[in-house]
């Protein structure tokens, strides 16, 4: 409250977006998140390696602020469907880590009972539909969400995230199309972070910004710095708005990174080492984020190591939580096929 | 027939359906390429957008595969969404939402959501429309755990499955014979269901078990009533459900007549009619089989145009007539 | 040659572009096939009518200047692919009506030996690829093809004929994008009348102009009357100069109408009596062309009267043609599945 | 093994097919997802674009419809592309082109054209890619007349039917499963095809007989070894191809030995087993048959991410063991 006083006295209008849109506590709440994220995926990656989890895994380290300022103006109950790169949005949207972890060990205590794993897990309570191994899979089901929001006037928005590969597929054409035919409260946010496993945007897409593809549906489209949390906040809650008033969708390109390879199978020979230290040295977005906190005093350097180590400590703790958790019976194999009628 | 039955025709009867499902409840809507003014390609949804308005009877632009999974997203959200391809033919669009989402999901999320999504897919040859508007894919989507498949052959069946479909917690496919839907039968009024999963014994017979799909029941039928003359008595079986196979009342049916031919109109080759076969083939009906398993199904070609070609590529009646003859006579 | 010198004496910047261009021959030669295209496509309907043709159809009547504006410029090996809607195409690109009715009829001397019908209609040989009976099915294909002139370098342009409706398919996105990250030479032509079926463009598609949509692959987007032959001839010659030296594909918007309905089940509830009488009394693209032909002194009215006893002939005897040749044997039915091995 | 072998890889062995056409002909060109710099999701593709340069071998956006249907386009226009799925999944999206126009547009079209496009699907589980990564879909493509489907099993047919594929004038469906990619075999070097339709005896046997698809070639393989030790001697046919079918060498074995098991790791119903058990229960092997015909296919769930369910999902060779012992020994 003190540090939101501080801010009051600085010149509002020139404070970006979050700085006036949120307070403090919000904002050191979106630092922990930040941080969740990327120490998850961490934490993930390692127990891969020392294979405690199988199948593989895809990391959004580095694109942190986009999940992050993306979900941060939506409600609880608003939802999202996310994708194969997903983890980020699922923690951004409330998801707990112990119930994500489990899910990669295979667990019951998973979010998909160990039936689904790292590419479908969803936290439909929290309004997660669900990451998605189908490249655009998700997009034409956001839609779907957003036409139930519409008919049973629930006054939800829908979210749907996807990547920049996904926007060659037919499906992203077919459902921004109807989107903003029908004025479906959907918010379409395409995570640019240059390639399509390893096929760059300027090899794959005909146009230079994905964003340049909303006039083909009258939709507005925005391009922000997608490891910018408040330049993201600031485009998501506009398209929010929109799409609560009944205008209808956005098409958001949030412009990222990601630091690791595509999946565990990358050699990473579709880009320079160079380019990725650029993007980790100079643009990373927590790094970023926690320089703004400090200029604005939102935060000190004691309190980014109190987040660290409670992030540290919860990161921990899911672990253990995950391997203590009871494995699939495999009598119940068939389970969840078909809804169990009462 | 009792009181409250009328004749309707198999298109009737569908539409009848999906409206005393629409007027009992408000999430179910209908979605799908002209099924508004136009009343869809064969005039399946008729008037049903005067009644319910265009929010609710709602023309999709000409995009299957997103409109499949618009459906999808607003089934696991709330909505009861009822889905009509204006082919089957253009499933082939949308089995990735059909195939890897709405299957699926269920499954892939642990139990935490459910797809009450029902799809509509006019199948079937005998209109002249050539290869790419008359396949038979049925036995596709009845390989696929986590959908429902049937295939309704009469107008009773047709609104009775497809009450029971909306009333399903999980997606439902239904397969619908073109040549059915000017069909007219027997069908009551008001809310009525038929349970998905059971196979219907059209007719009893002693000598050989004829299952058939969809419009196949009523060529065999024919069939069975001129062996009959003959003195060779046919029991029929409408399998009515691809997915879940009702094996129960086929391995009952084969044990009793120790013949079994299976009649369908899709490619012979893995069709569903190969289900039935092996299913017998290990069941404990197998001791009781006097002959072998025949199947009559679809030539191995892509349905063509010319007229007597068409009709030479599907099973009719004088080729079960002559497929059943040869199995009781033990010519084969 | 005497008519040649005629327009050569007018001033010729203001002549139109198809009197620059083509000579009076080529212009008669032009009248000649629209009227061709219209008469094969009554001819067939009454042949429907009197149930001398099975399955469905689906007429073009209305649309000829559009076929012939995009085929005139066209070089006789260069290649098209068509839709459910393709007579038009198919006369335009050199195609015998006897054979197209022979197909109708289901004879061996059709095009496609009976097995094919209205909806898949082809001439290889005159490098038509096929009608098609998936909307925009033959969309990835015509870009296949063009893949193909540039990769053996044959020099050879392809067009792609779809409708409106065919925009809001998956496949036409996906192709459009393939075609201008690859610099292809094709050219896509979307034949807009009004209508998929019974759902207006307004009601189906989120931009105006199907053409606006051009940008999104970063090709041009032209947009032209549909029912003014010069005016498509004039788009299709820069789009297919443009793709034979190798710039790279163009999307041209034919704006024009069906004056039938959809097909034979058509009830034709979506529209006004008054709307398609306006297009057939004040907009025909024979009438308009005739108009000008005679305005330009290419042809005069009993030269018309020729033209039309012409090809009234040879529609009648190409439905004798027809009628007279043979039926499939049912004993070959399992032809043409695979290729005969010599 | 003579001279001229070498052990070399499945994926290997796919490589060097495609690079030994390539080499030959310079209409085969490469197309998918991935395939140049990287290699190819499962390496398969791996060096070649340096080889051949990436006019050659072509990475395409994320598009499965449009690129299949640019390959369809360019088969029938004078190219010879070899279309990669990065999973077969992903063919639920290019199914219009690949089933609707690849396999008809000769039929529909009379004959005036040939489709002579190869397309790989990396199929099957075992990887943890859970339910949308990891199907085998075959016998839907098997379903449909115009296509040739084949599974080879080992590194010598992978490049054999491989070059059989792309010398073939029709479209050719490549199943190949993950989980052999880094298995090594025997392979000669330069040129030779394998016949595609063609049926193999892996290993004689006179007490039952095994036929099985794929990677269940080698569990079948060793389950007849262990099954050796009990005195039981078993036949194992790898199918190889799907469609057309090598009706006659099953038939001839199944005469010979009387009983007959499908081993096939895709859904169990209507799978490819239903179509090998049906075609037997058919023919005049039918007659010879002294047990049920008994099929192991995958659990009729889709494929979960626990690596101990998703093992329980498909035919094990302790699961083929079992169920060949019962039929032997009449406790089926
Ligand atoms: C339909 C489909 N095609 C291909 C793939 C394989 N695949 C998984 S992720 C990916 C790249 C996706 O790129 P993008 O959309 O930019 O997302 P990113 O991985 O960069 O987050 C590919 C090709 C898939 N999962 N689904
Ligand atoms: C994939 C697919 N979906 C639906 C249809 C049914 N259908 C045939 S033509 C048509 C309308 C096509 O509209 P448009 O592209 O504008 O072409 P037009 O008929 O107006 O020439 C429809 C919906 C089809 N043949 N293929
Ligand atoms: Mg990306
Ligand atoms: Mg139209």
């Amino acid at each position: 409250m003190a540090r939101k006083a501080v801010l009051e006295k600085a010149a509002p209008t020139n404070l970006p977006f979050a700085y006036r849109h949120y307070d403090a506590g919000q904002l050191r709440e979106v630092l922990r998140k930040m941080y969740l994220i990327r120490r998850f995926e961490e934490g993930a990656e390692d127990c891969y390696m020392r294979g405690l989890i199988h199948g593989t895994m895809h990391l959004s380290i580095g694109q942190e602020a986009s999940a992050m300022g993306i979900c941060m103006p939506l409600a609880e109950d608003d939802q999202i469907t996310s994708t194969h790169r997903g983890h980020g949005h699922c923690i951004a949207k409330g998801a707990e880590v112990r119930k994500m972890f489990a899910e990669f060990f295979g667990k019951t205590t998973g979010y998909c009972k160990g039936r689904g794993g790292s590419m479908h897990i969803a936290d439909v309570a929290k309004g997660n539909l669900g990451a998605n191994g189908i490249v655009a899979g998700g997009i034409p089901i956001a839609v779907g969400a957003a036409l139930s929001a519409k008919r049973l006037k629930t006054g939800k928005v829908v979210v749907s995230f996807f990547g920049d590969g996904a926007n060659n597929e037919g499906a992203f054409h077919e459902a921004l199309n109807m989107a903003s035919i029908w004025k479906l409260p959907v918010v379409f946010v395409c995570e640019n972070n240059g390639y399509g496993m390893s096929t760059s945007t300027a090899r794959s897409t005909a146009v230079r910004n994905i964003a340049d593809r909303a006039a083909a549906y009258s939709m507005p489209g925005v391009i922000v710095n997608g490891n910018s949390f408040t330049e993201v906040a600031e485009a998501a809650h506009a398209a929010i708005e929109r799409a609560r008033t009944g205008e209808g969708p956005t098409l958001i390109e949030s412009k990222t990174y990601r630091y690791r390879g595509h999946s565990k199978s990358d050699r990473n020979r579709y880009r320079s080492k160079e380019e990725i230290e650029d993007w980790m040295s100079n643009r990373d977005p927590i790094t970023l984020f926690e320089a703004e906190l400090k200029e604005f005093g939102i935060i000190d350097d004691s309190g980014i190591e109190a987040v660290r180590e409670a992030v540290r400590q919860e990161i921990t703790e899911a672990i253990e939580f995950a391997k203590a958790s009871p494995a699939p019976d495999i009598g119940d194999l068939q389970n969840y096929v078909y809804t169990e009628l009462a | 027939m009792d009181a409250e039955m009328r004749e309707l025709s198999y298109a009737q009867a569908i539409q009848e359906a999906m409206a005393i499902a629409m007027e009992a409840d408000e999430r179910v809507l209908l979605m799908g390429e002209d099924i508004g003014v136009y009343g869809g390609a064969f005039q399946v949804t008729g008037d049903l957008v005067e009644r319910f308005g265009v929010d609710r009877v709602m023309d999709t632009p000409i995009s299957e595969l997103g409109g499949a999974g618009v459906a999808v997203g607003a089934a696991m959200t709330g909505l009861r969404p009822i889905f009509e391809f204006q082919f089957s033919d253009f499933a082939t669009l949308a089995l990735e939402q059909i195939v890897n989402q709405a299957a699926k999901m269920r499954f892939m999320l642990g139990g935490e959501v459910s797809v009450p999504v029902v799809m509509r897919f006019p199948a079937g040859s005998g209109t002249g429309a050539a290869a790419q508007h008359s396949q038979s894919l049925e036995a596709w989507l009845g390989h696929v755990p986590g959908l429902k498949v049937i295939q309704p052959a009469t107008p009773y069946d047709a609104k009775g499955m497809l009450l029971a479909a909306i009333a399903d917690p999980d997606p439902v496919m239904i397969f619908e014979h073109k040549l059915l839907y000017k069909m007219k039968g027997p069908v009551p009024e008001g809310h009525y269901t038929v349970p998905i999963g059971k196979a219907d014994v059209r007719r009893e017979g002693s000598d050989l078990t004829v299952v058939a799909t969809s419009i196949m029941v009523h060529k065999s039928l024919e069939a069975a009533q001129a062996l009959q003359a003959e003195g060779i008595d046919i029991e029929v079986i409408d399998l009515r459900t691809v997915r879940p196979m009702d094996k129960r009342t086929i391995i009952e049916s084969v044990k009793k007549t120790s013949r079994l031919l299976c009649v369908y109109e899709a490619v012979k080759t893995l069709g569903v009619g190969a289900e039935v076969s092996a299913m017998i083939a290990e069941s404990e009906a197998f001791d009781f089989l006097d002959a072998p398993i025949v199947r009559l199904g679809g030539a191995e070609i892509p349905i063509p145009y010319n007229p007597d070609l068409e009709r030479a590529t599907v099973p009719q009646v004088p080729d079960i007539v002559a497929a059943a003859r040869d199995l009781v006579r033990g010519a084969r």
